[in-house]
């Protein structure tokens, strides 16, 4: 069985800066193309709450599986996903780890076991629960991790899920990425009683983690997917982090007034990246930031070297039998 | 020859697939002790690691079958009332169907999604009598709808082996229907496939369901005078044009009988493909529901909003008067 | 403003008896009439769980709202609906509370604040938060309640109502029937946690409540009705009870076997009827019984002497506007 | 004159609704801040007891918004993506839309489902572009769709105050379109009555939503070669059969562009009526949607699937050419 609970210490550090400073530069790369319009979907940065990912993925194996969300890039990249594919992807070309049907909203790739991100937000819960069922019964160990946001936790399929969850004991571990708003609706207009009620309130062990520190998370992260392994059931954790960038890129024009500077400086002071740069010698520091630019700008360059897709195969894989769609137009 | 009731055929069909596959597996409400009898026995036959008793969670249990069939099993679930279907519809046709395309093909969710009880229950009032198949066909989800009990394990089990979500609706009427079969002569019957069950040459009715069975009951009534062919597509989507093109060029007329609302409808898509794309002397007939809920506690209220057969007599003669 | 706390003490015993009584009646005779055939749809029985109905709505007053659900019968006469009419509907005749719509299993009577019953289960409780915070907006103290089953606490719709309650405090009393089972579904293996859980998690005070005995129910209901009438917010009642008879009257035929006989011996030694009888001296309750004997009966009269629907009608009704629905056959 | 554009033109129903009618409120998600515009201004005039931001609770909501209706409110309820009203269908369909049948009239449930957000986001991939109205349809939900700044203002008005669920659907693709108009001559539209736009005798276009002025623009084109009419049911259910049968009883010709699916979608219904019941001199010809998502991230394959103007162009001539 893959044990989750003994994470190489050797070069941890590092492992986790790499991690955390390749989303970062990955999603200001991916902002520029939001600008130049070659992304056309706009992105939802994760920019802020790197270390979620980065930690949380640190305490996963290749075979384990991660439902992601529409603030996903992170999530990918932890996972391993080629930063290339995927950013080929958000620009809508055929090297796409989704040949272009996802997008930055809907990223799946099953060769690093990331099954997708519905964009119906809390659902990903409940699907998460089902993949978690089917590993448990698999026998190898597996475990599902699902990432959602606060705003997720008022949907009431993910409550559902929840119950699910606890009540078969699911190998599933829930990460709620608590960055005090969604969209423009702070957590606590939104949410009665606490996050980690709602969990424990389906028999599931709750707690809340220090999300700017991927140490910290990738601890906590680390218990609960060891003991999910280990047949201890599903887990909860409420991850406080923060977005420094908007919602979504569209925020870049509509300019929404809705959170208090004074509270963007404080997250701001509590930057995942520069915390988790203290614990690497200048050196190692300066190298891996020099291989994450290069890695970076490979990405790039291969994301906007991928051809478009054909228009004329736009019924394609609608069905995973091949049944074309039928058209629009009787010929 | 044994007589195999719809019911029956349904139960045979979860049995023999569950047998061939342990992929697959069936979850639901109260299914352990098959309240709809289409799980009877399946339970003490392969335990509670394939029959899997849900709580009333339907969103939460239908995505669940999504992420269990994402990873690699071949989930059914069974769903208790019609509206059910509508309670999990964006689980169904905005995630599960489309996983496939948002993946560029890497996914795959195949589902059966079963509903043993479409349609009308007497008396059961405005929330229990739904056929909503229709929803499911605007946005190209598959969906059968069979007829009869061989027609329903064979399409049962296909739905089961194909890649792709497909929501079966068998409706109440049809369960009780029962036909000599020779157990080894079942098998799977291929999506978009229809059938002829009675061939005619002045006018073709479409049927689904248990309408069918009514269809054929007034094309026998008719016979000498009127020879009715009856063509009941089995599949909603992906429906068999080829077979009713075939069948137009014969006849050259149309009447749709169905159990669906009148707006948008089953008979909305069949009459207008048959008026753009097929064959047609005379103006489409169609006898449907009203666009309206069946009413309620009065029995006689509901039976006055169900298309019946003197309607399609009606419609049968208004065809043959008819022409362009 | 009304006040459900001064609720009359002189003859309470008998007045809960009564209702108790009345219920009873009513529904041994809705059985006979679902035997005879002439309640078309069968009936969910209350029969086992009067105590609940009769305890709650003697802490209203006629202004309060309540939300039915399928097992509704009780609630309605509870209420103060006339037994006539709803007998009516429950034969589906034009004099019914609903003229013949609704039937047993969605029950509404505006003329006493029976705001009607969804099928789909659970669903209820979050119209209920609706109609509450309209009446915290009217504000002349008027209190909502929902009533529902265990099965409907796994009803995501239902939690997501539970948030907004507790998040807008309404004033909303949820009373949950557990009587064991979902249709055959044990509620312990269908709830991860507590039903308590599920209310405190979104900050709804919330207690168990022994649903056998009127009168313990009627002082836990006037409590939460006072403090929601007075701005204090929601409450959760988990009413412990048992239904005598099958889910639905297809039990009569199908004869599923899943409760323990000796489970059904333990709760009908604790028959509601007998707990509040025995409060009742012989006189009284021997009068009570011979009045509710000639108003079932008196009811029974009216209903079968109701008018069938015109099927010529069976159009109307569809659209509050008078909009008819579109026919199903072009003439 | 002033210049009205379709989201002002929702914003200013809103707030002169919430002025005329204290019973009048709203709720949603974002609406404080009117991310979607449709509010802008509504909070600040009319406070928190008017204008409900809501939790990602969007079947929580729209119960909540029934019960408000059932005690006496006028709510609205806003949407941000059209997957969202198949994630609360249920609700509406087979909760909020039976309220009065099952109450036997004495309930009434006048809540106004606003999206303001249908169809098509450039590269949003095939979670936020759908057209859902056909489902409403079906299952008899009154439904509008209006096309200019006057209908938006007019059926939204008409919508809040009518005393039964209403779905009001407003194309992304028409947020910008503008109309010289006195707001002294803004009122209510009826339900249920269409417009012509723009007259003419050869070929009747049918064209709901933004493709009304796709419409338009390819009679424009086509004048003097072709007398297109452009007739715009306004409303998608209850539909205009009269002024859709005036229109074909000038022409005979018909062509339906619409922007949702094909399969029992709203053309489906358009074209199997006019075969049915109405006087057509050639066969039909629909220019819709494919069975199938929009794409994903690249526009290009998205703009594949969306009806255009080459295909009505090419329809309009198919049917002048045809006949029965
Ligand atoms: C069920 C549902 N409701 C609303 C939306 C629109 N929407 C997309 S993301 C979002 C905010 C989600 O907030 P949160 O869950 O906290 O995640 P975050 O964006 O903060 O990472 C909303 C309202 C949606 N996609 N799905
Ligand atoms: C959402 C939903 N799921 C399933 C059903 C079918 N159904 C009707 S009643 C019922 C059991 C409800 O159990 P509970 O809530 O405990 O109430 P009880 O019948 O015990 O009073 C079920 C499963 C339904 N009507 N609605
Ligand atoms: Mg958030
Ligand atoms: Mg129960």
């Amino acid at each position: 069985m893959p044990d989750s609970a003994d994470i190489p210490a050797a070069g941890l550090p590092e492992r986790l800066y790499r991690t955390i400073r390749l989303i970062r530069r990955f999603e200001e790369r991916s902002i520029e193309l939001v600008k130049s319009g070659d992304i056309g979907s706009g992105v939802h940065p994760c920019i802020g709450q790197e270390g979620v990912a980065a930690g949380v993925c640190a305490a996963l194996v290749p075979d384990d599986v991660v439902f992601s969300n529409h603030r996903g890039h992170g999530h990918l990249l932890a996972k391993g996903c080629e930063p290339g594919r995927v950013l080929a992807e958000m620009v809508g070309r055929v090297d796409g780890i989704d040949r272009g049907r996802g997008g930055s909203f809907h990223p799946s790739d099953f060769s690093h076991n990331v099954y997708g991100a519905t964009g119906t937000v809390g659902h990903g819960a409940a699907i998460a629960a089902g993949a978690a069922w089917a590993a448990k019964q698999a026998g190898a160990g597996q475990v599902v991790v699902s990432f959602f946001g606060d705003g997720a936790v008022s949907q009431g399929a993910l409550l559902e899920g929840l119950n699910l969850a606890g009540l078969w004991q699911l190998p599933v571990v829930f990460v709620c990425e608590n960055n005090l708003y969604a969209t423009t609706l702070p957590v606590g207009t939104a949410v009665a009683g606490t996050i980690t009620g709602r969990g424990e309130a389906f028999g599931i062990p709750s707690s809340t983690v220090d999300g700017q520190d991927a140490e910290v998370v990738l601890a906590a992260a680390a218990a609960a997917v060891r003991r999910a392994r280990d047949g201890g059931g599903p887990a909860l954790l409420e991850m406080s982090t923060y977005r420094y960038h908007g919602h979504h890129t569209f925020e870049l024009k509509t300019r929404l007034r809705y959170r208090d500077p004074d509270e963007v400086a404080r997250w701001l002071a509590r930057d995942p990246l520069e915390i988790q740069a203290a614990r690497v010698p200048a050196p190692a520091r300066e190298r891996i930031d020099a291989e994450v630019e290069d890695e970076v700008a490979a990405a790039v360059r291969f994301a906007l070297a991928s051809p478009r897709p054909d228009p004329g195969d736009a019924l394609a894989h609608h069905y995973s039998t091949g049944l074309p769609a039928r058209a629009g137009v009787a010929d | 020859m044994p007589k195999l009731s719809y019911l029956k055929a349904l139960n045979r069909a979860l049995g023999d697939e569950m047998e061939r596959d342990p992929a697959v597996f069936i979850m639901g409400e109260d299914i352990n002790l098959a309240l709809t009898n289409t799980t009877h026995g399946l339970l003490e036959k392969f335990g509670p690691d394939r029959v899997i008793e849900t709580p009333l969670s339907e969103q939460g249990f239908t995505n669940f079958a999504t992420g269990a069939a994402l990873a690699g099993r071949r989930p059914v679930v069974e769903y208790q009332i019609p509206f059910l279907l509508m309670l999990v519809f964006e689980q169904i046709a905005n995630q599960a169907n489309k996983f496939s395309l948002m993946s560029g093909g890497q996914a795959s969710v195949p589902v059966t999604y079963l509903l043993p009880a479409a349609g009308w229950r007497s008396g059961w009032g405005a929330q229990h009598s739904d056929q909503p198949y229709p929803l499911f066909a605007h946005m190209g989800v598959k969906t059968v709808l069979p007829a009869t009990p061989a027609d329903a394990y064979g399409l049962l089990v296909t739905a089961i082996r194909d890649d792709d979500p497909v929501v079966f609706f068998a409706p109440i009427a049809a369960l009780g229907v029962r036909e000599d079969v020779e157990y080894a002569d079942l098998g799977p019957v291929p999506l978009g496939v229809g059938r002829v069950h009675r061939p005619g040459t002045d006018v073709t009715v479409v049927a689904v369901g248990h309408l069918v069975h009514d269809a054929i009951a007034v094309a026998d009534e008719l016979a000498g005078d009127v020879s009715v062919e009856v063509f009941d597509p089995r599949s909603v989507y992906p429906f068999d044009w080829a077979g009713l093109a075939r069948s137009l060029d014969r006849t050259g007329r149309l009447v749709v009988i169905d159990d669906s609302n009148r707006s948008c409808g089953l008979a909305a898509e069949i009459a207008a493909t048959a008026a753009e794309e097929l064959h047609l002397v005379a103006p489409p007939k169609r006898v449907t529901r009203p666009d309206g809920a069946i009413v309620g506690a009065a029995p006689e209220l509901d039976v006055a909003l169900q298309p019946n057969r003197e309607q399609l007599t009606a419609a049968i003669y208004k065809v043959l008067k008819s022409g362009l």
